[in-house]
């Protein structure tokens, strides 16, 4: 049988990727499929500590991380939406008007 | 090796794979599609976590409503350009995510954990089990899930509605 | 009864004035100058239901709740009735009813009557809290709220920058004397409280004062009567009073004749316990009542204002007042305040009356001759002058006359002479007024001789209500040799027993006779000079250097402003182009410069760029990870 | 071990094969269906040595050749790889949803007991929503893929329109499900057995001459949830009135503009399947499945008396059999469908959808609630 370690590495890993996803992608729609990503690989580890400490509350965290994660999505779509319409553009480094 | 440590490898690698895809295509549509791939492997692999009713939901949610919506929003835009990447600014992003990497792994090393899951009921990860959770233990913030995704569709509706 | 009746009594005009404020403009003028009449009507209804079942030793107390509350130190919003608040409650809403009724004719062609009723109301709940509040800290607070409500009702119509300049005038010379009641209150309540007593109640002042030292006595009654002196317009701080005639005149009526003014007597009447163990100041207070009664009296007889002579009028029967005062006879100085509301109430009103009638002309060399056009105006107003001339059997008489007996058997004799010079100036220059304004000729131009017309029925009863009150209420306190004072009576179980008498009846109505010779002297000579048919045109061009002076108010509005406000001025110029620009906004500017050059640093790490904030965001997770991760191994 | 392998693999050959076979045989009923409706005879070149009755057979062999024959064109511009993926997925979710549809109840062969259903998930429903939601792709991939404008518009308004009415379909379903309390389709199957006097509360038996006699089906229980679950079933699949993604007067042929050969075959008989997947659900959900009025496990047993005892094997093939009919009949009402009504226009289907079906599937759900606490 699998250790939790595995699944724990696993979904480091995936996590660590959708940070790359964050940091260095220029597209917004992409740098919220990373942070899809990141929460997905957190999920993972709910799901892999439910099953290993036999507690269901972890099956239903996820469920509310589902939750966040579908109103995240509706959200910054949304906001993307309007920000393309505006500057015609979806590059993140493009948009730094607000500072100072 | 037996057969559920072949298939977490086969889903495990899977799963690495498109991850990586999602971050390293460089065509938006591909990048959703990529994505679309590793929920489905995270939905596989929480089924053989004896998750079945999270699964499903995996799907229909994330696979089914969020990432449709992606794609719509994608081609409704439509972003002909493909985007420039700037190779210092690549590096060090790539950097600081090897060493998030470097620094978890470890971390979980580190602890001591259960190598073997708790035997589970027949019941473990039903819908019965999770809804009893979900309408006793989690009202509250079942509740306030909902007020939230109320409140996100309205955001939604105001944030994307054109002006006038 | 219950004594929960009492706190209505103040809140039924204030919930008036507040309706008015949000609906008074829906509710249109005339409905919303008769609620705030119905409020203060209400309000009298209640007095009279109060007084009547007032005992004679009793009092009545209406806790409503404890406002203050530290240690020992407790003040309550509390209420109380006794006789002499009974007496000053009778005054201030019957009369305040009475005025809130004339203005309804006399405001109706106001635009802004809502306003006006908002702040009448206003006004008699703070007079109410004055009065009826059951310790120092609540009369102060009524004193304060009074102020207001005259400064709001002096600069009512603010159009006219004269009419807030007087305002403000009023305002600021009564800040002078709030200054010094405030200390005496501070004084007042560190000393008891350096002997353990911590209270403002009346009550438990009286109980306590004896412990006080009597220069410590002196000092805070001293302070309080600095108070009194700016609230009653005493020397020297009675400027401002003249010049609130800019108000309408049934807030002159109100406030500047009949109650707010006599709050400084109420206040040291309400304080006797403490005044009486202060002979310094009582000295004090006798010598600048007498010296106010003389000085304003003075200036009072060539003024040519209607209202600037009743006003100067007013200044010097509050003389009196401090004048019985400073003689200990609290209970002449209250009898003279509740007759003198009576009578210059009506003369204010009438005075209203008559300019209301002359579209707005308050200048009595355009006067003269009303008699026939306003019969009930005049005849009101003849009552109320020879009240206040102290013509035997009206209500002037009596009062005046106890006060002037007071002060002869006291021994003062400088005092009591220099009263009975002013009641015979007194005399001179209210019928200098009748005379000008209401016999002779017709002076007034042709535009507003068409329009002269009596006034309406709502302004013409409260001044017969009032002129049957400037004759009879002085029968309650009648001397000795006629049917005895229920007055004194009344009071006693307050001041104590009626001040025994020095002098005998035979002196006492020798006194009494010397006074009205002197007032009919007064009379007479006002007949020569302005009575007689044709002596008034001869009198227009009288002049010299004394009539000068008087008519220009001794220039002590002049020497005030070199003095003082001069001076003030400079100094805030000063502070104002030199020290505010340079210092405080020097250092201020200062600071905001060192932190915008440190900002421009440190704003270079503020990019704007998100993946940068995140990129820093990693940085600071992992450095976090990193220690952790160093704690474990 | 192997036996039941077997089982399962001959389970969904059959599953697989009935499902391909029919899409195939509703090509050729809709086109003789459609000129029966316009009064002309309709596809009359196939047939086998002049019977034409025989063009069933002829259709079902000759339509996929004609288009496996076809040239596979793919667009220039358009991205090859997703445009060969976009047909597969578009076929392989219609295909494996009725995998959880049971046809029939427990057959038992001697010790063995074989349930009638290829997989008998115990989230059953949700299986359902979870593959019906990924029917999508197909449309959207394929859309984008072929890089041309009609198309792109096609794939936009199908994906709204999808998402759209998933969220009524699965809330009208909600109602059934809270009536039976299961989410497994067989458990929903054999409740449908029962009678409707069994379910009636006490304070409402004085009714039970009237109806009491009905079978427990979803369309007499929860008649509202059906009219709002099959017109979103309806709206799914894309088909006339709902089918704005193809809408050949407006887009050409929409999503699949750029498709020929084989895999426009494959959209082809994904609408069919979904068709039949689509009557296969309603069967089940509100037309109790496989279950024949008053047949139970030994026999009829008629709600006036009597009862008439049946072998089994002829019971369970008789419910086979019942839910084919039953299957076929919705098929054929969706082609009927398709044929009578004109086209709906986009605001309209929004409208439709998120102002009417919406409101009603959350009021039905409210209102099921309401009537379960009160017949407790």
């Amino acid at each position: 049988m699998i250790a939790l370690h595995y699944y724990l590495i696993l979904s480091a890993v995936v996590f660590a990727i959708g940070v790359v996803g964050v940091l260095i992608r220029r597209n917004l729609i992409v740098i919220l499929m990373s942070i899809e990503l990141m929460l997905n690989a957190v999920n993972l580890t709910f799901i892999a500590f439910s099953r290993y400490l036999g507690s269901t509350d972890g099956q239903v965290a996820v469920f509310f991380v589902m939750a966040v994660a579908a109103a995240e999505a509706v959200i910054g779509l949304a906001i993307i939406i309007s920000v393309y319409r505006h500057r015609q553009s979806l590059d993140p480094q493009e948009m730094q008007l607000l500072k100072w | 090796m037996d057969t559920a440590s072949l298939i977490f490898y086969l889903l495990a690698t899977l799963l690495v794979i498109a991850s990586l895809l999602v971050v390293f295509l460089r065509n938006v549509v591909h990048c959703a599609l990529a994505l679309v791939s590793a929920l489905l492997l995270i939905a596989v692999l929480f089924v053989t976590l004896q998750a079945p009713m999270v699964g499903v939901l995996q799907v229909m949610v994330y696979a089914g409503a969020i990432m449709v919506l992606f794609l719509f929003v994608i081609m409704l835009l439509n972003p002909a350009a493909l985007e420039r990447q700037r190779g210092l600014w690549w590096g060090f992003g790539a950097m600081l995510a090897l060493m998030l990497a470097g620094v978890l792994v470890p971390l979980v090393m580190t602890n001591d954990l259960p190598a073997d899951p708790v035997a589970a009921t027949e019941l473990f990860g039903s819908p019965e089990m999770l809804a009893k959770s979900l309408f006793s233990d989690f009202v509250l913030p079942f509740e306030i899930a909902s007020v939230l995704l109320l409140v996100a569709i309205i955001g939604a509706v105001v944030l994307a509605k054109r002006e006038n | 009864m219950s004594t929960d009746l009492l706190r209505w009594i103040p809140l039924i005009p204030l919930l008036g004035s507040v309706i008015n404020l949000f609906f008074g403009r829906a509710m249109g003028k005339q409905r919303a100058g008769a609620l705030a009449s119905a409020a203060v009507g209400a309000s009298f209804a209640l007095a009279c239901y109060l007084f009547w079942q007032l005992p004679a030793t009793g009092i009545f107390r209406d806790l409503v709740y404890t406002w203050i509350q530290s240690g020992s130190f407790q003040v309550n919003l509390a209420f109380q009735v006794d006789a002499l608040t009974a007496v000053m409650l009778l005054v201030v809403t019957g009369i305040g009813f009475l005025i809130h009724l004339y203005s309804l004719g006399y405001m109706g062609h106001d635009a802004d009557m809502v306003r006006f009723f908002i702040y009448l109301n206003l006004f008699i709940f703070f007079m109410l809290v004055l009065i009826m509040g059951d310790n120092l800290l609540l009369l102060f607070v009524g004193w304060e709220g009074v102020g207001l409500c005259s400064y709001l009702l002096i600069g009512f119509w603010y159009h006219d920058d004269n009419n807030t300049i007087a305002g403000n005038k009023a305002f600021i010379v009564n800040r002078i004397g709030d200054l010094g009641f405030i200390i005496g209150i501070f004084v007042l309540v560190a000393e008891l409280g350096r002997q353990g007593i911590w209270t403002l109640d009346f009550g438990e002042l009286q109980k306590h004062v004896k412990m006080l030292s009597p220069g410590t006595i002196t000092l805070i009654t001293f302070l309080l009567f600095i108070g009194a002196t700016g609230k009653s317009a005493q020397l020297p701080l009675f400027v401002w009073l003249p010049d609130a005639m800019a108000g309408p005149t049934p807030v002159s009526a109100l406030i500047h004749a009949a109650t707010m003014v006599t709050a400084g007597v109420y206040m040291t009447a309400r304080l006797h316990f403490l005044f009486a163990l202060a002979p310094a100041t009582l000295a004090v207070i006798a010598v600048i009542g007498a010296a106010t009664a003389f000085f304003a009296a003075t200036i009072a007889l060539t003024q040519n204002d209607i209202k600037k002579v009743l006003a100067y009028s007013t200044v010097s029967q509050l003389g009196y007042m401090f004048l019985a005062v400073g003689m200990g006879a609290f209970g002449a100085a209250i009898f003279h305040v509740f007759t003198h509301a009576f009578f210059k109430a009506c003369l204010f009103l009438g005075s209203g009356s008559v300019i209301h009638a002359l579209g707005g002309e308050q200048d009595m060399r355009k006067m003269g001759g009303l008699k026939t056009h306003m019969p009930k105006t005049y005849w009101t107003y003849v009552v109320a002058t020879l009240a206040i001339a102290g013509v035997p059997f009206t209500a002037g008489f009596f009062s005046k006359d106890l006060i002037l007996w007071q002060t002869f058997s006291h021994g003062a004799g400088i005092l009591w002479g220099v009263g009975l010079l002013t009641a015979g100036m007194t005399a001179f220059y209210m019928f200098r007024q009748l005379f000008m304004v209401f016999h002779g000729e017709c002076r007034a131009d042709d535009h507003a001789k068409a329009h002269l017309h009596e006034s309406p029925a709502v302004m013409t009863w409260p001044l017969m209500i009032l002129a049957v009150g400037a004759i009879f209420t002085g029968w309650l306190g009648a001397p000795e040799y006629l049917w005895g004072s229920r007055w004194d009576h009344w009071l006693a179980p307050i001041f104590g027993p009626a001040a025994e008498h020095h002098g005998t009846v035979s002196t006492e109505l020798l006194v009494t006779a010397l006074t009205l010779a002197v007032v009919a002297a007064g009379i007479y000579l006002a007949y020569l000079m302005y009575g007689k048919p044709g002596a008034q045109t001869a009198q227009q061009t009288a002049n010299g250097i004394f009539y000068d002076i008087s008519l220009n108010k001794y220039y002590v509005d002049e020497i005030y402003d070199f003095v003082f406000v001069r001076p003030f001025t400079a100094l805030a110029t000063f502070f104002a182009s030199i020290v505010d620009p340079w210092v405080i906004d020097g250092a201020v500017n200062g600071m905001a410069a060192t932190v915008r050059g440190f900002s421009t640093v440190w704003r270079g790490l503020q990019t704007g760029n998100v993946q940068h904030y995140a990129a820093m965001f990693l940085v600071g997770a992992l450095a976090l990870l990193a220690y952790y991760l160093g704690q474990l191994s | 071990m192997i036996v039941d392998l077997a089982i399962i693999t001959l389970k969904a050959v059959l599953v697989v094969g009935m499902v391909l076979n029919l899409a195939g045989v509703l090509g050729w009923i809709e086109r003789k269906g459609s000129a029966l409706i316009q009064d002309r005879i309709g596809a009359n070149r196939a047939s086998i040595f002049g019977f034409a009755g025989m063009g069933l057979v002829n259709t079902l062999i000759a339509d996929p050749l004609k288009f496996l024959f076809k040239e596979d064109f793919i667009p220039p511009t358009g991205d090859r790889f997703l445009h060969t993926l976009a047909p597969c997925m578009a076929l392989f979710p219609a295909l494996v949803t009725f995998a959880v549809i049971p046809f029939g109840d427990v057959l038992n062969i001697g010790e063995r007991s074989i349930n009638l259903q290829v997989a008998n998930l115990n989230i059953g429903i949700l299986y359902v929503f979870a593959m019906g939601s990924l029917g999508v792709y197909g449309i959207v991939i394929g859309a984008w893929a072929s890089n041309n404008k009609f198309s792109m518009l096609g794939g936009v308004r199908g994906s709204a329109q999808m998402i759209s009415y998933e969220i009524a379909m699965g809330l009208s379903v909600m109602g059934v499900l809270m009536v039976y309390g299961t989410l497994e389709l067989q458990d929903i199957a054999r409740s449908q057995g029962a009678l409707i006097r069994d379910l009636m509360p006490s304070w409402l038996r004085f009714l039970s001459p009237i109806v009491g006699w009905l079978p427990a089906w979803g369309i007499f229980l929860q008649p509202l949830a059906f009219l709002l679950f099959f017109t979103a079933a309806v709206a799914e699949t894309k088909r006339i009135p709902f089918d704005l993604p193809e809408g050949e007067s407006e887009l050409v042929a929409g999503y699949h503009v750029e498709y020929s050969g084989g895999k426009f075959l494959m959209f082809f008989a994904g609408e069919f399947a979904e068709v039949v997947t689509v009557a296969g659900l309603v069967t089940t959900l509100f037309f109790g499945g496989w279950q024949v009025p008053y047949l139970l496990r030994d026999g009829f047993h008629f709600p006036w008396g009597g009862t008439w005892l049946l072998p089994h094997v002829f019971i369970v093939l008789l419910q086979v059999a019942a839910f084919t009919v039953k299957l076929i009949f919705f098929c054929w009402l969706q082609i009927l469908l398709r044929w009578s009504v004109p086209r709906f226009r986009y605001d309209q289907v929004m409208r439709l959808g998120w102002k009417m079906l919406l409101p009603l599937a959350l009021l039905n759900v409210v209102a099921t609630a309401v009537w379960i606490l009160a017949a407790q």
